[in-house]
């Protein structure tokens, strides 16, 4: 069993376990993408902003599993509460408007959280152990919380994907994105939907964004997303915003592609390797590798 | 029944519709005819309400629509094939179908049935994609998609365009069939006037956004002058 | 959508020339009177920011190409013109700026030939990609561009004529400052001029064309390609100069400075000055120099203590704020705003009369 | 067509001329060509980050000797003169939100250099890189750059900057008392390192070699270096750890800022490799780090140990942060200080000193002689003395082992002995008792 320690094994682990959380927070940018064609910059700093408030409450004697439950729950109210508030007078609006208010957010959401709960970052008690399993003397780079992290965003895009695919709701979500007009025409409320979408994206990324701040002492701090969003929104553009199993996959390879080159590249380049993946990528399909759509409409 | 009464609908400074005004009663087909441009498919669009009135009223049964969303009329049993029919082709069949029954809240499995009955070609290809059927049958399914729920009225926007002759008459004598057995009110928004005056009972005729006509399908028909001018028909 | 505003204007020549001058003139005062006493450096960076600000606003303003990665062209002319600097004891200035400019047009192109195939999200998403690397890339190149600590050389040395004709000989930070902010100005002027040119050209034209609808762009013979990348050539050509500006104010070229953060930041201006427009990239240009000073004016009206977790950020929530309330209410930027209030206030004039 | 672009030239020649005639009219009211001193009011400045990703613990520093400046203002300054401290933010360098408006080091370092009235000095300001970009910049200016905050071995360079001044103990020095360290209490156990790819980690490599270990150098993709820009979106130390663990290393040195430190001290804890960390003092303030893990490790200080709740310095330290409710609103008589805390006290004290020392001749040029003439007699909370002198502009040289007792302080060594050095190779450490100078009378 030699192979599960070995270098190659040990990158392909340390690979999956950041690249679930790019997959997470791309599939969360390709719903709101979808449904909207909106491209949430806010994103990352909505989810650490939901994160902060439902992990704080940890101070109040509430265990993990509970703040995480809040901290959920406040991540599907911000995404409403944006769409509603911020989002909706976006729609049919030159694309740069959209641009430019979620930028703004993320620079609103960022400073508050700095001016609420200060950049000093908060380490988070983590429920799984953190120590890699030991097999033979040898070092697997796996550990609980690892596992924890891969289980809980395989579960959360499985879900998502569940819903759309195969509830009524799914449909009619995947209907207001499609062809908005004709849903309204058959009943669908689909101003609902939208908002209902934004929550939904917004929760994804919340978990994604407690389990970065709880995968370690790094903790949680106003800028702990921005790295994993950029990454993450590279994941979604690689992978294509029209398809959430693009986004996934995508994610997958580029945790892996930059974990490899981290070992086996000179020192440096693997923190912009996802740069040229996306460069490359795009090069070769200007709409994403796993998009379906023939071309972009202009 | 749906009276529309001194409706006006602007796009900027272009009058879309000016002061139109007709009842088209309850179980019956009412074609509205007119050339391109003749505002047909903005006055269709502006019942439920996907378009805004400038002036002027819209009711079923009494009730005025104009302050409703798009959804709550369809709720209320307004259906509407849109121009182009509209059906979502990256769906399956049923899956279309599916969308279209439930904000009624009908049983589906029945609702399929029926459908599949009326137009048993749907239930042959139930598992394809929208976007592999033909133009009849991208008609029919549109049109089973609104029936699936139910609707008092149903508004249908060029239901022959792109058809076959023989494909629309078909398509003519199934909404005939539709009127005649659920009481249903409908719309027929209609170019090929000759295809529609033959199933409608009464016919509105529009011309630059306001009414030239409304009478019985049978009167409009024999107005020479009306098919000459506006209906591009030639003589009998 | 709304036309973004554009320089044709009917009135006078005269006219129009004393207007923006005393407009001109008037924003100068209150800038160097009421908000602080000595303004020199602000100014220098105001005339840089109004530089870098103006290339964005060709290439989205003009061509309608959003960019997220603007800071990566000022790097360029930053570390071109340091790079100059620390190889040539006297430079010339002149020689100096145009080689700057010269050298991010080629980036512009290198960007841009591959960015004409993309659209929307993933543009934006491409020069995102390429303002991120910049900073990695340049600190990479080791003892060219000094690695993360960056290039240092020795600031602009002022002549002795102009020191004497300013009668501040004396006071050599003062002589200095000056120089500096007149040179700005000076350039950001001739810049500001070459951009409404290409505004009212040919070029500029297709570039609205392409903007507009590229379909019918090419119908009219307008070749999208060579249009876009034009745009983006021009647009690096100016960020190139802003960042050539703003290093020779500082006598140093860092990587870190012009990371993504100054490139969201050139975005959010160009919004809050008005796209398109000259006087709008004047405003983002004076915008950017003096946010800090009216924000520790704020701090200092409010009395929040500017060590406090609030104050330390209260820039940030007031600039996120005003960025999604102007986006909002006046996505034409202040510009548009002024135009619209004149335009209204002319209206309810004739209406009384 | 022609006159649209003459009314752009109009336009634009305007908007020219009316800003720099607005530059060039403000002569009057510009910089007035004094030094920031008066009567009764010495004016310095300092840019740190208060906001973004650097602010999180060091912005305690700059807030630590804004309270002492206050303190002694309050008792009515230093020879008559109160000390008006300008503290501005420059976001570590980097623009970004809450960091908008350029504020980078050069724009704010001019905005000082602009204060009406002119400014004394930069005191105190942080960072290495940030205060290299404007070593020019202030030399040109005539403005003297004193006590940098930073232990880079760029201060020290009488020869082209003459009036710039380090204040705590460079890399190079700290990592030769952590070789001495190893050699004694970790006689023949293998040792292993890893520092940040710059300044920071180079120069402290090089004290480790030579202190006389043998470690090789940081080459390209090994397992010694890191980039700044990877620990923000990897984590690059669990394959270098794994293989310092597989070569059998006991001990490994560690030239890291804080959240690197938090990373390796976990990666280390993950793969189960228990090996005796010693952290440089720049990244080992347990405070910042706040990791249960550090508890153990070893690290170097230039001031009494953080715990050490006896010692004259902490007390007024925490006499004066205690007095500052508008800064330190949380700070009790019972809370620990932090090493920033310390150090910002540290050169505001050194500070304060200078302007004792000149007397009445408060003048830039003086400052610079005084200090490399008396600067080695200021009494400061440091434990050994400002080797201040014509050819040495880098400040203190050495310093004490500590120990990190838990995640709020630190506790010196067994038998702990002050060692002061020179970076130069072969130089040997040489161990004096610790300086404890008492606070004087005209501070307490």
């Amino acid at each position: 069993m030699t192979w599960l320690s070995s270098g190659f094994m040990s990158d392909v682990f340390l690979g999956i376990t950041n690249g679930v959380l790019y997959g997470l927070i791309a599939l969360s940018l390709v719903i709101v993408w979808r449904s909207t064609s909106i491209l949430n910059f806010a994103q990352g700093a909505m989810a650490m902003f939901a994160a902060y408030v439902g992990m704080t409450m940890s101070s109040h004697g509430l265990n993990f599993w509970a703040c995480f439950a809040i901290a959920i729950a406040a991540g599907f109210a911000l995404g409403g509460l944006t769409e509603r508030v911020l989002v909706r007078p976006l729609y049919k609006r030159p694309e740069i408007n959209s641009i430019v208010v979620m930028v703004g957010f993320l620079g609103l959401l960022e400073s508050a959280a700095a001016a609420i709960w200060s950049t000093a970052p908060r380490t988070l008690e983590s429920p799984f152990s953190q120590i890699y399993f030991q097999h033979h003397g040898s070092t697997i780079l796996l550990s609980p919380f690892a596992l924890f992290q891969i289980i809980a965003a395989l579960v959360i895009m499985t879900a998502v994907g569940a819903i759309f695919r195969y509830t009524n709701l799914g449909l009619q979500l995947r209907a207001a994105a499609l062809a908005p007009e004709v849903a309204r025409l058959l009943g669908v409320r689909v101003n609902r939907l939208l908002t209902f979408g934004w929550m939904l994206s917004s929760a994804a990324g919340v978990v994604a964004a407690v389990v970065i701040s709880s995968s370690g002492s790094i903790g949680l701090s106003p800028t702990i997303m921005d790295g994993f969003f950029v990454f993450g929104f590279i994941a979604a553009a690689v992978g294509g915003l029209e398809s959430p199993l693009g986004a996934v996959v995508a994610g997958l390879m580029i945790g892996l592609v930059q974990q490899f080159l981290q070992d086996y590249a000179p020192s440096g380049i693997s923190s912009f390797a996802p740069v040229i993946i996306l460069v490359v990528a795009l090069m070769i399909r200007p709409q994403g590798l796993f998009s379906t759509t023939k071309a972009r409409r202009v | 029944m749906i009276s529309v009464s001194q409706l006006s609908v602007s796009f900027g400074a272009i009058h879309a519709l000016t002061g139109v005004s007709f009842d088209a009663a309850n179980g019956k087909i009412t074609a509205i005819l007119g050339a391109n441009g003749a505002g047909k498919t903005t006055l269709l669009r502006t019942i439920t309400g996907l378009e805004e009135a400038a002036s002027g009223d819209i009711t079923l049964d009494g009730e005025s629509l104009l302050k409703k969303r798009t959804e709550d009329i369809a709720r209320a049993g307004v259906g509407h094939v849109p121009e182009g029919r509209g059906v979502i082709a990256e769906f399956t069949v049923l899956e279309n179908l599916r969308l279209g029954s439930l904000a009624a809240k009908v049983n589906f499995q029945e609702g399929i049935a029926e459908q599949f009955e009326l137009f048993p070609v749907l239930g042959e290809r139930r598992h394809q994609h929208a976007a592999t059927l033909s133009g009849g049958e991208r008609q029919m399914l549109a049109m089973a998609r609104a029936l699936i729920a139910k609707p008092t009225v149903l508004l249908l926007d060029e239901p022959s365009l792109g058809l076959a002759p023989l494909v629309t008459a078909e398509m003519m004598a199934t909404i005939s069939e539709l009127c005649a057995k659920q009481n249903l009110t409908v719309l027929l928004v209609e170019q090929n006037a000759k295809s529609a005056l033959k199933v409608a009972h009464d016919a509105v005729v529009l011309h630059l956004g306001k009414v030239v006509a409304s009478a019985s399908a049978q009167e409009v028909a024999g107005d020479e002058r009306l098919r000459q001018y506006y209906l591009g028909l030639a003589e009998q | 959508m709304s036309k973004l505003t554009t320089f044709s204007d009917a009135r006078p020549t005269t006219t129009r020339f004393i207007k923006a001058t005393v407009a001109t003139i008037l924003v100068a005062l209150i800038a160097g009177y009421v908000l602080t006493p000595s303004t020199d450096i602000y100014i220098a960076t105001a005339a840089a920011m109004a530089v870098s600000v103006m290339g964005l606003s060709i290439l989205t303003g003009f061509s309608g190409q959003v960019s997220i990665g603007n800071a990566g062209f000022m790097a360029i002319g930053a570390y071109t013109t340091a790079i100059w600097a620390n190889h040539h004891e006297h430079f010339p200035i002149v020689l100096s700026l145009v080689g700057s400019m010269a050298v991010g047009a080629l980036g512009g192109i290198a960007l841009g030939l591959p960015a004409t195939r993309l659209r929307g999200p993933y543009l934006a998403g491409m020069t995102l990609a390429f303002g991120y690397v910049m900073t990695p890339f340049i600190q990479s190149l080791g003892s060219w561009t000094g690695g993360s600590g960056g290039l240092y050389f020795p600031v602009l040395v002022t002549p002795t004529w102009f020191t004497s004709l300013v009668g501040e000989s004396e006071n050599l930070i003062g002589a200095n400052a000056r120089y500096q902010a007149v040179l700005s100005v000076l350039v950001a002027g001739i810049a500001l001029f070459f951009a409404a040119n290409l505004s009212n050209s040919r070029v500029g034209r297709a570039m609205r064309l392409v903007r507009d609808d590229d379909v019918a762009a090419e119908l009219v013979g307008v070749n999208l390609a060579q249009t876009r990348v034009t745009a983006f050539a021009a647009s690096a050509a100016l960020a190139a100069l802003g960042g050539s500006l703003l290093a020779l104010v500082a006598g140093a070229a860092t990587s870190s400075t012009y990371g993504v953060a100054l490139s969201i930041e050139l975005l959010s201006l160009l919004v809050l000055g008005g796209m398109g427009s000259i006087s709008g990239a004047i405003i983002a240009g004076i915008l950017a120099a003096y946010t800090d000073l009216i924000m520790t004016k704020i701090n200092s009206l409010t009395g929040i203590d500017p060590f406090s977790n609030l104050g330390a950020n209260m820039k940030g929530i007031i600039f996120g704020v005003v960025l999604i309330t102007m986006m909002l209410a006046a996505p034409r930027g202040l510009v548009g705003l002024a135009t619209t209030l004149a335009a209204k206030a002319r209206r309810l004039r004739s209406g009384a009369n | 067509m022609r006159t649209i672009i003459r009314k752009s030239v109009a336009a634009a020649v305007a908007a020219s001329t009316a800003l720099g005639v607005g530059g060039i009219s403000a002569v009057s009211a510009g910089a007035s060509g004094s030094d920031g001193v008066t009567n009764n009011q010495i004016t310095i400045g300092a840019t740190v980050p208060l906001s973004g990703i650097a602010s999180a613990g060091y912005s305690d520093v700059a807030k630590a000797a804004n309270a002492v400046f206050k303190y002694v203002n309050a008792k009515g300054g230093v020879n008559g003169r109160k000390i008006n401290f300008i503290i501005k933010d420059d976001c570590y360098g980097v623009p970004g939100f809450g960091c908008t408006g350029t504020p980078n080091t050069v724009t704010q370092t001019n905005a000082l250099l602009n204060t009406p009235g002119g400014i004394f000095a930069t005191v105190g300001s942080l960072g290495t890189d940030t205060q290299d970009s404007v070593r020019n910049l202030l030399k040109s200016s005539g403005v003297p750059q004193l006590f940098v905050n930073s232990g880079s071995k760029d201060w020290d360079n009488p020869g082209t900057y003459p009036s710039l001044f380090g204040w705590q103990t460079d890399y190079v020095a700290e990592g030769k008392i952590f070789a001495n360290y190893i050699k004694t209490n970790f006689k023949g156990k293998k040792v292993g390192f890893i520092g940040q790819d710059d300044d920071f980690g180079r120069n402290g490599l090089l004290g480790l070699q030579r202190g006389g270990l043998s470690i090789p150098n940081m080459g390209t993709g090994d397992s010694l270096g890191y980039n700044v820009g990877d620990i923000i979106f990897s984590d690059p130390f669990v394959s270098k750890l794994t293989q310092l663990k597989n070569d059998g290393v006991k001990v490994v040195v560690l030239d890291t800022i804080p959240q690197a430190t938090k990373k390796v001290l976990d990666d280390a804890k993950k793969l189960k490799f228990a090996a005796q960390f010693i952290i440089s003092g720049v990244g080992s303030d347990p405070q910042t780090v706040n990791n249960k893990n550090e508890v153990g490790a070893l690290s170097m200080t230039f001031f009494a140990a953080t715990g050490d709740t006896k010692n004259s310095w902490n007390k007024w330290t925490s006499k004066v942060l205690l007095a500052d409710k508008a800064d330190f609103p949380k700070f009790k008589s019972s809370t620990i200080l932090t090493g920033n805390m310390q150090y910002g006290a540290g050169w505001a004290v050194t500070f304060l000193q200078l302007v004792k020392a000149m007397g009445s001749n408060v003048t830039q040029a003086n400052a610079v002689s005084t200090l490399e003439t008396q600067g080695s007699t200021f009494a400061t909370p440091a434990i050994t003395k400002l080797a201040y002198s014509a050819s040495n502009h880098q400040g203190l040289m050495g310093g004490i082992m500590v120990t990190v007792k838990s995640t709020t302080s630190t506790t010196p060594v067994k038998n702990a002995k002050v060692y002061t050095t020179t970076d130069a190779d072969g130089t040997p450490l040489v161990a004096k008792t610790p300086v404890n100078a008492p606070v004087p009378a005209w501070l307490s």
